[in-house]
């Protein structure tokens, strides 16, 4: 499978290696991945007056780091790199596959648009605040998504949970404050599951890393206790079905940018190490839990869809089909084939994207209307083309129509399904389908009546618009081209060989 | 050596059944001035319980920032919490505050 | 070897303990206690589980691991002082309001 | 109230669970403390906990100042805070804390110098200094404006800034991030330590404060 990128060609012999392959080839991408948005943070907390375009400017670094990780992994397969030289056992090790190569690529991508468009959403104080933590958070998910060191992750996931809490805070007004509130007791109880879990498994088993582990783990009770601690802890940093309640107000009230990058990152980093964790540390889990877990994952996309559909307001609207959305991921568990795998991802990744547009549009239609009442959005939509268009492109992919990445996924999911011949979860994906359009459908319906536009309406940057249509845009791109994405999937086979 | 091993249990057993005593009470006290304090002790405890297990970095550790900075901090949010509250002129804010404190314990 | 569990089961003990009190009380400030408890608790499951094997000194990592636990433990605590301050200037409450299960 | 009928037993299950896991966990097949052992000479600091904290497990450590930093700036960012009341500091407080400053902060240097080969380091140094910092704020000592802004920002970043310039310093001259050539390790860790001690100090006391100096109640 030859990576379409002129770089990459298969035959390039060792000897004459092009002076752009050799820095390609020579530059640990995975740990400057990390450390460029760390020294972009500090940077930007040190010279508040720049932060704007130091923040771009590292957006984009990133982007092109992950180019050069991609490159990388296509040549040379997954890659596992001892930070400080001292071995996986002693030392803690990072380690970069398909999976995680992924989720980095989609942090980059709804990095950069987020990054675009909160440069001209926040005012000046609110901005020198937003650049630092917003170059953390971006560091931390970078860190969260290549380590293999299962304490490292929860020092990672802390990090991530203490900025997503300070960014949700930066909104004024009590309903931010309280759900930012109570989503830091939250992600506090789940970090602290996930702890003891972690503490489980090293007395276990006297090892931190992940490969290690996957070879010692044997069933006994405190390996059953240590799995449903970390699952536990996870499923509630997660928000699946019955731990969900904290989700929609803290992604409802927080400012535009941040319930985006809330809704597309934050919550699929702790299913990523739960996704990590299941692959490698816990198949000797059996099918009950599985189950459970589809169960789950169901009852979420049912509920999330009636619940967006009760929605009066936007923001809430959009807030509950995240947790309707990530239902989805869970069905992949019962299957647990590598097809129903790389379904999840491929929806993860899909729905990502097209939230982070969802949420982006339905920033710009709070901005220029003052409101965000679904009830009388007539008005203000009329003026607004671009983002009303986006939203509906992101709608697309939301319910999984053809042109869109959503659909790719669905269709992965119901392929694996009937394979499987559990064709039930296969039913779930088609009703959830059809809420998602009844839900998205009911804000789209005002862009077709004849309202007059209000003259009071406020202008909105067209840089805020152009971002959620060109987010909505890769969505459908990421239909159409769906096998190049999946071919990055396979790079390492985090899914076990298999169709 | 026997007495020996019987002193360790019961020094043990003395300390284990202080430490969740201290945590018990300082969770379930109906004042919040007299929670902070019962935490801070049961954080300075908690440092002979490091010592105990032979970890002497984490007893350092424990009373410096668990007892130390973390009850320094829980008073000074404490001390800020009652300005907060008095410092609100109308006398109905002050009348919900006491109302709040006096129906503190666990319904 | 058996004062190594005694620890251990205290830990656990204080884990549930604290997670009862988040649960329980309404009262901000009584969370972030818990939640501090609750970590206490976990830390002392790491520590004691480290010195099971008698003689050779007690296995460091685990040490390590508590050591940066409690400075992550008390920058979040801080963090929530902060913000319970911020949400009672805001509200005048200190409680979350609809105490639906949190 | 009737969802506590219930809560209590699920708690008590989650205690007979977890304590029966605890009581049966199977003995680790081979100690990792023993590995820990034969690369100590490598590690340059004899503390094992100083070893495993800065130099095996560093990367950890690195995050971790992150996270202090992170936490420092989520309360700068709700900032704020009405400022610790003015109140003239009582004749005990003051002299008490001229005395006690100063040990504080020789200890703290002590602290930070005996943690390579006894029980000591960088996050309990920078705790006593944290302290200090405390008494001082207490007695209504504020940091002088033309130094609360820059330098300020510069003594709060040093802890993770030394720590990542170290790091992609011996990832140019070393080929790994984060390796340090055993015959320098100790001098390096040493350096690292007494950055990360100044920087937690100083984010400690301000996070005390609650709001960035200056601005202190808008």
């Amino acid at each position: 499978m030859n990576f379409p990128t002129g770089a990459g060609t298969d035959h390039c012999k060792r000897m004459k290696l092009l002076p752009m392959e050799l820095i390609l080839g020579e530059v640990p991408w995975i740990v400057v991945l990390i450390i460029l948005p760390l020294t972009g943070g500090m940077a930007c907390f040190l010279f508040p007056t720049i932060s704007k375009s130091l923040g771009l400017l590292t957006s984009l670094a990133v982007i092109s780091c992950v180019w050069g990780l991609g490159w990388q992994l296509e040549e040379d397969g997954a890659q596992r790199y001892a930070i400080g030289g001292w071995g996986a056992p002693l030392g803690i090790d990072l380690y970069a596959d398909g999976l995680s190569l992924v989720m980095v690529a989609v942090a980059a991508l709804v990095g950069l648009g987020i990054s675009v468009y909160s440069s001209s959403y926040f005012r000046r104080d609110k901005a020198n605040h937003f650049w630092p933590l917003w170059l953390f958070l971006c560091g931390a998910l970078n860190a969260l998504f290549l380590s293999s060191d299962i304490f490292n992750l929860y020092v990672t996931l802390e990090l991530l949970g203490l900025t997503a809490v300070a960014l949700v805070a930066l909104a004024d007004g009590s309903e931010a404050l309280t759900s930012a509130m109570r989503y830091l007791l939250i992600n506090l109880m789940g970090s602290l599951f996930y702890l003891l879990g972690v503490a489980f498994l090293y007395h276990s088993f006297g090892s931190l890393d992940i490969a290690i582990l996957a070879q010692r783990v044997e069933p006994s009770p405190a390996v059953w206790a240590a799995v449903g601690l970390i699952s536990a802890g996870l499923l509630l940093k997660t928000a699946l079905f019955p731990m969900h309640f904290w989700l929609p107000a803290a992604h409802a009230s927080a400012p535009a940018p941040v319930s985006a990058l809330l809704s597309a990152l934050v919550v699929k980093a702790s299913f990523y190490i739960l996704l990590r964790m299941w692959l490698e540390i816990f198949p000797i889990v059996g099918i009950s839990f599985a189950q459970l877990l589809g169960l789950l994952g169901s009852a979420a996309v049912l509920w999330g869809g009636i619940q967006a559909l009760r929605q009066t307001r936007l923001k809430l609207l959009v807030a509950y089909s995240t947790v309707s959305q990530l239902g989805y991921l869970f069905l992949a568990f019962p299957l647990g084939m590598s097809i129903a795998w790389k379904g999840a991802l491929y929806m993860l990744l899909s729905h990502a994207v097209a939230k982070a547009a969802m949420f982006m549009a339905a920033g710009n239609i709070l901005a220029a209307g003052g409101h965000d009442r679904i009830a009388d959005l007539s008005s203000i939509t009329q003026r607004l083309p671009l983002t009303l268009t986006a939203f509906s492109l992101a709608g697309i992919s939301i319910m999984g129509l053809p042109p869109s990445g959503g659909f790719i996924a669905k269709w992965l999911l119901l392929e694996a399904s009937i394979q499987s011949g559990q064709w039930w979860w296969g039913a779930i994906l088609l009703l959830g389908g059809l809420l998602a359009a009844a839900y998205v459908f009911r804000v789209v319906s005002h862009v077709f009546t004849q309202a007059e536009a209000t003259h009071e309406a406020r202008e909105v940057p067209a840089r805020m618009e152009w971002t959620a249509l060109v987010l909505a845009l890769v969505v459908i791109f990421l239909g159409v081209f769906a096998s190049w994405p999946l071919a990055m999937m396979e790079i390492g086979s985090p899914f076990g060989g298999g169709s | 050596m026997e007495a020996l091993t019987i002193l360790n249990w019961a020094l043990d057993g003395l300390l284990g059944v202080s430490l969740f005593s201290l945590a018990w009470l300082a969770l379930a006290s109906p004042d919040i001035f007299k929670a902070i304090v019962l935490f801070i002790s049961f954080g300075l405890l908690m440092a002979l319980a490091w010592v105990r297990l032979n970890a002497p970095d984490i007893a350092l550790a424990e009373a410096a920032i668990g007892a130390g900075l973390t009850g320094a901090l829980l008073l000074a949010a404490f001390a800020r919490l009652k300005d907060n509250s008095t410092s609100v002129s109308d006398g109905e804010e002050i009348k919900s505050h006491m109302h709040h404190d006096s129906n503190e314990l666990p319904k | 070897m058996s004062y190594v569990y005694l620890y251990a089961l205290l830990g656990v003990g204080l884990f549930v303990l604290g997670l009862n009190a988040l649960i329980v009380h309404a009262h901000l400030m009584r969370k972030i206690l818990a939640v501090n408890v609750m970590s206490t608790g976990v830390f002392l499951v790491l520590v004691a589980l480290s010195s099971r094997n008698e003689g050779i000194l007690p296995d460091p990592v685990p040490h390590a691991m508590v050591i940066t636990g409690i400075v992550v433990s008390v920058s979040a605590t801080a963090l929530a002082l902060i913000l319970m301050l911020k949400l009672n200037r805001a509200t005048g409450k200190n409680e979350l309001p609809d105490r639906s299960r949190d | 109230m009737d969802r506590n009928r219930w809560l209590l037993p699920l708690l008590l299950m989650l205690f007979v669970g977890l304590g029966y896991a605890v009581l049966s966990i199977p003995e680790p097949v081979e100690g990792l403390p023993k590995m820990l052992v034969d690369n100590m000479e490598l590690g340059g600091v004899s503390n094992p906990v100083t070893a495993v904290l800065l130099n095996f497990r560093g990367y950890d450590t690195l995050l971790e100042m992150g996270v202090l930093l992170v936490a420092l700036l989520g309360v700068w960012s709700l900032g704020g805070m009405p400022d610790y009341h003015e109140s003239s500091p009582g004749l005990v407080l003051d002299i008490m804390s001229r005395q006690l400053v100063p040990v504080l902060i020789i200890v703290a240097g002590y602290l930070l110098w005996v943690g390579a080969d006894a029980p000591g380091g960088a996050f309990q140094a920078g705790a006593l200094l944290g302290a200090a910092g405390v008494l001082l704020l207490l007695c209504g000592w504020r940091i002088g404006n033309k130094c609360s802004g820059l330098p300020l920002r510069i003594l709060i970043v040093l802890g993770l800034g030394m720590f990542v310039m170290a790091g992609t310093g011996l990832l140019l001259i070393e080929g790994e991030f984060l390796q340090y050539p055993p015959p320098v390790a100790s001098e390096l860790i040493l350096i690292i330590e007494a950055a990360a001690t100044l920087s937690i100090g100083t984010t400690l006391a301000a996070m005390f404060l609650g709001s960035r100096p200056g601005e202190a109640d808008k």
